[in-house]
């Protein structure tokens, strides 16, 4: 019985019998290379010559006037290859996959942008790869759906529950344990059974440890504040540790609020009050569940946040009080969008701009003379369907109106 | 424990025993009650009750949509422990809770076994938690003398066999193959390597589950496992052709 | 009479008198910059925080090992901010707009790659934007049509002509000559009246400069072969400038083959013979146009390399034998895209699969001791649209087909 | 220079001369044909004949528009000498040729300049030829007596003005406003000054065009100007009204 896996009272590894030899394999993987100096400079090395680190902090001047308080820098990962932090975790993971010797890889998807990042590394490492996501969230991000196909994976659209990421987990993990033995599943998230958290949490630190020496060049200190948007948490994860022991930078993670943490339809399991504790999908979180333990369906914009658990790191740093949660609604999401779009000519995912909308938010509460950064984990394009269908486009909908009697005669 | 000795005493007139699955509430308590009634009368030997839950990680499409249905039809936990009351004191032989971890930590693992105990449980299945994780479960579970069943893998080694035949009681559940619940397992070679493997592995009776589905199976395993474990292959049985397909189907695997 | 502007006997300016003050102006305010070495670094700081230079050079081994011969590397200017290099000369003019203190700026485009970066750039430096794109192009490429709006960008959809960029231009030109007093046109390539094709060429060189040390880093040496896409010839001409004295170094520009050279339905210029020497959109180059002078229709799949002229600069070096000029045909496009997806997990533009294509053909004859370099000029996210639909891709269009109904009924 | 002479003369009666612009081919070289011989019998002093090219980057929608049109019936640079040729030889007026370099330049600069004298056009207009481009152009216009004629802008500084005069012969033709051709002028304070401003910087005479629609715009420019051009607004009458609408309104116009 040890805790290893475990942060303070969150974590562990509830994981089925069969997989327990392979997480061995796997907790032994990670701990040589952690251990093991020129694995982190392969990984670098391959993140920035295959994607594009380190990626930039951007002083985003415009909204800081807009605001009139502190100085907003935004951290692009939107410009790693695939278009968001997502491929930070899964090249690293590919490197493990690598060591371990396996032929096949499998994920879970919400946004795609898992997916997509692990389709591409799977064709650029040479294994097969099937994706997991949930039916709603293929219809939600049909053009990832595509580029993964493109890439050679299969995508097999996940039909129960609530057809959304926790459902995508399930059916990966059911996958896994009959092809465990040349099979890698690659969490796209710091959620699951140890060393999940841990291993996702590392690779993602990328983003924090350029992110705190950006500022303090750039800016001459360190930020007052740190926004991240929390799915499962990794890119949160990745920006945090860069700021962890720095006692007086403020953390905070911003979840989706959905149609308001009243309406019941949302995903904010830290910042609402609609959680509590749970074991599910391998690992000890705040889940939003009924009081039979039952996993209630959640709502947001953003497919990325829509999930039920939250990374067993985040709830602990929540509970010891050092990431503030915060959450907001889809509504103010599309606001906080547009006005990037317009003053900073940037387009961040609608994962990200839940960030983006606490941050603009409080901006104006800091000094001039202060901070902060947003954690933009990635890009808006794969959003296209869904924005322009919230903005109610009218060109758009001609053309897509037009697209579908084209192919209706097909 | 009284679990094994039920099991050891019922193989001495029975070549193999029989346990059956059900997952509470799908597609009714009703037909639940019908089947349970219809198993009894033809001779199974242990019934594992499965409590839904919304994330059945290890259960296959079968199952997993009975998991789900069910608790759509709005099965609470509440509806099951009452359901399990109902059987245990209408019929003699063992019943078992199948479900996953989180239905007993969000009930109070503690408060969970109280009532068990209160109902004439004889034993859990709880396929997601691990020894590693469930020292308090396996202490609370001897303090009520509630049977932890744990499970084997044909991937588990032998090391790893002896460390579980430690913690476990009652018997132990051996996974016929990789993978989920519902699929079909190939009885060949490798199966009998393992089986006698599981054999060294732990004085406790073995059961065997996953993929057995008819009688040629049954008689497979006879001589090398002391129960088989029917599951999905009920589960369809009903849904095809409704509950009193049951009795039929169970008096022909013997 | 001044022969300034002139590449060997092509380029010049043949602009409307209206436009001469404003000329004037340009010339003077872009050689003020490139004699100001502290311009340059204001150029390359923006482009280092705003966008992501310096872009990787990424080796790609799949590839190289599948064609057996040269090593193929790939600069990426796919991972510039707005996802191509035609981010750099927009950035690059934006500091000149700043400088000439103008509060406008129009552009054409073609892929909508440049109508992007000029949206973004504008919203940046906060100036009121109209890009003009032939009415044709709107529809292949509406995905950027709709982030060129979101980011505040009028999109004036040019019906007359060809409806392709040669008619943008026009009307950009057109806009231009009753709006030069507070507009300045960003021209997205090296063509147009001097100084565009001087200027934009001097912005692009950024790739060339950073290739160059890049490959020396990572492969030890020159490469063999340096490929790029020509529409206008700016990506090219970004690269090919690394290069340009190194005269082991062969250039190859690859232009759009279209159904074939022999079909007439194409847009090769020098790799061609169906072009003429002829003076258009205010410069002397070769053009694809009949005995009469009047520009001939042209075709490929690639919106950005449907165009009549090209780059002086380029039509001079290829006169002069400095480049070699091939073309790639729609189907052959489509075949490199799809094997470099799978064998590299990268997905290039439809312009930048061009190169990929020549490339391919020639990578064997390469000695594995050589490298090549190909220009991956932009990323293929915004070809969804012409991809899938070149895929036949089926659940695509039954997406595309169930989206169409439901805006049917609105 | 005939040209010039031919203006001052003509000058010498009226206060304002008028010339007329058309596309040739558009909407058809008969159209064309009974458009002229309309002009010419209401008075028009000068016509140019716009020989159609694909890309007319100065022009607005309505001559755009006309150009392609031309075009796609088929309009050819060969078709358009003809034509030419035969209107210079039936009416006793200048005819001048606007285009676009292009049209010169694959045509052959020299043998264009040639052919030009043979059917006897007075001049060339060519919007996207400024002299820094056009040195060979000029010094045949010299050789073949044919007027390049210039164009000043509202935006020409007087030193560049006095520069454009030093090439220049025939006329100069003022363009009223920036933009493209089609749109509405504005006839302002602003406007007198840049007239005078034109005045001060040539002694070749002035035409100014670019929006001039109506009788009121022809009465204004009297006493600026030596002679008003009259673009679009003929094209658009004949699309709306056909040929023979434009006598009566260029009669309308003394
Ligand atoms: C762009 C983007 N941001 C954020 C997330 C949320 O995940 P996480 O909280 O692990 O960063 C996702 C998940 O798909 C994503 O695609
Ligand atoms: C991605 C991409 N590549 C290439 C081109 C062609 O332009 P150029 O030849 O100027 O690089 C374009 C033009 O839009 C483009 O978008």
């Amino acid at each position: 019985m040890t805790t290893k896996g475990y942060y303070g009272n969150w974590g562990g590894a509830f994981i089925p019998e069969v997989l327990h030899e392979t997480f061995k394999q796997l907790n032994l993987a990670f701990e040589q290379a952690k251990g093991d100096p020129t694995f982190w400079q392969e990984y670098k090395e391959l993140m920035s010559t295959y994607s594009c680190r380190p990626t930039p902090l951007t002083c985003a001047d415009n909204l800081s006037d807009h605001f009139g308080g502190g100085r907003i820098y935004i951290k692009r990962e939107d410009l790693n290859h695939t278009g968001a932090h997502k491929a930070n975790n899964v090249m690293g993971q590919g490197l493990l996959v690598k060591r371990m010797g396996k032929k096949r890889v499998i994920a879970e998807t919400g946004a795609g942008q898992h997916g997509v990042a692990t389709a591409t590394m799977a064709a650029k490492f040479g294994l097969a790869c099937t994706i997991y996501m949930g039916e709603e969230d293929v219809m939600r991000q049909r053009p990832n759906v595509f580029w993964m196909e493109k890439m050679g994976a299969t995508v097999v659209p996940v039909t129960s529950g609530s057809k959304t990421l926790k459902d995508a987990i399930n059916e990966a993990f059911r996958d896994w344990v009959s092809s465990m033995d040349d099979t890698h599943y690659v969490m796209g998230t710091v959620c699951g059974p140890h060393p999940f958290p841990e291993m996702v949490a590392w690779f993602q630190s990328i983003i924090g440890l350029e992110a705190r020496k950006q500022i303090i060049n750039g800016f001459g200190k360190l930020p007052a504040r740190v926004y991240a948007c929390v799915g499962g948490g990794s890119n949160a994860m990745g920006i945090f540790q860069g700021f962890m022991d720095d006692k007086d930078v403020e953390l905070v993670g911003v979840e989706a609020g959905g149609h308001g943490l009243e309406s019941g339809e949302h995903a904010a399991r830290l910042a609402g009050i609609d959680s509590s504790a749970g074991v599910a999908q391998g690992y000890k979180t705040m889940f939003l569940q009924n009081d039979d333990g039952q996993m209630r369906d959640t709502h947001s914009v953003a497919a990325g946040l829509d999930y039920v658990g939250v990374s067993p790191i985040l709830t602990d740093l929540w509970e010891k009080g050092r990431v503030r949660f915060e959450s907001a609604t889809d509504k103010e999401v599309m606001a906080a969008l547009d006005l990037t779009m317009k003053k900073e000519g940037i387009i961040p995912a609608l994962e990200s701009s839940h960030a983006f909308v606490q941050a603009f938010k409080e901006a104006g509460d800091l000094a001039t003379d202060q901070a902060l950064i947003i954690n933009m984990s990635g890009r808006g394009d794969k959003d296209i369907f869904t924005i322009a269908h919230a903005f109610n486009d009218p060109s758009w909908k001609e053309f897509i109106r037009k697209k579908g009697e084209e192919y209706a005669t097909d | 424990m009284q679990l094994t000795d039920y099991i050891r005493k019922r193989r001495e007139k029975k070549n193999i025993l029989l346990m059956t699955h059900l997952v509470l509430g799908y597609p009714s308590f009703e037909v639940n009650r019908q089947v349970i009634r219809q198993m009894v009368e033809n001779g199974v030997d242990l019934i594992e009750l499965q409590i839904p839950f919304s994330e059945p990680m290890a259960d296959g499409p079968m199952i997993l949509k009975a998991n789900q249905e069910s608790i759509e039809a709005g099965t609470t936990v509440k509806d099951c422990l009452e359901f399990a009351a109902e059987v245990t004191a209408a019929y003699d032989i063992p019943f078992l809770f199948m479900t996953y971890y989180n239905i007993l930590f969000k009930y109070g693992v503690e408060d969970f076994f109280k009532k068990a105990v209160a109902i004439g449980i004889k034993g859990f299945i709880v396929p997601d938690l691990p020894p590693e994780e469930g020292a308090g479960f396996l202490q609370l579970a001897g303090k009520y003398e509630i049977a932890p069943i744990l499970i084997y893998a044909p991937t588990s080694t032998d090391e790893r066999m002896r460390e579980l035949a430690g913690h476990a009681r009652g018997f132990i559940y051996c996974v016929a193959r990789r993978g989920v619940t519902g699929k079909q397992t190939d009885f060949d070679k490798d199966f009998n390597l393992y089986m006698s493997r599981c054999r060294q592995a732990t004085n406790l009776p073995l059961a065997v589950g996953f993929g057995i589905s008819n009688k040629e199976d049954v008689d497979f395993l006879t001589g090398q496992a002391d129960i088989a474990v029917i599951g999905t292959r009920t589960i369809r049985l009903i849904d095809e052709h409704g509950a009193a397909a049951v009795g039929p189907f169970i008096a022909g695997l013997k």
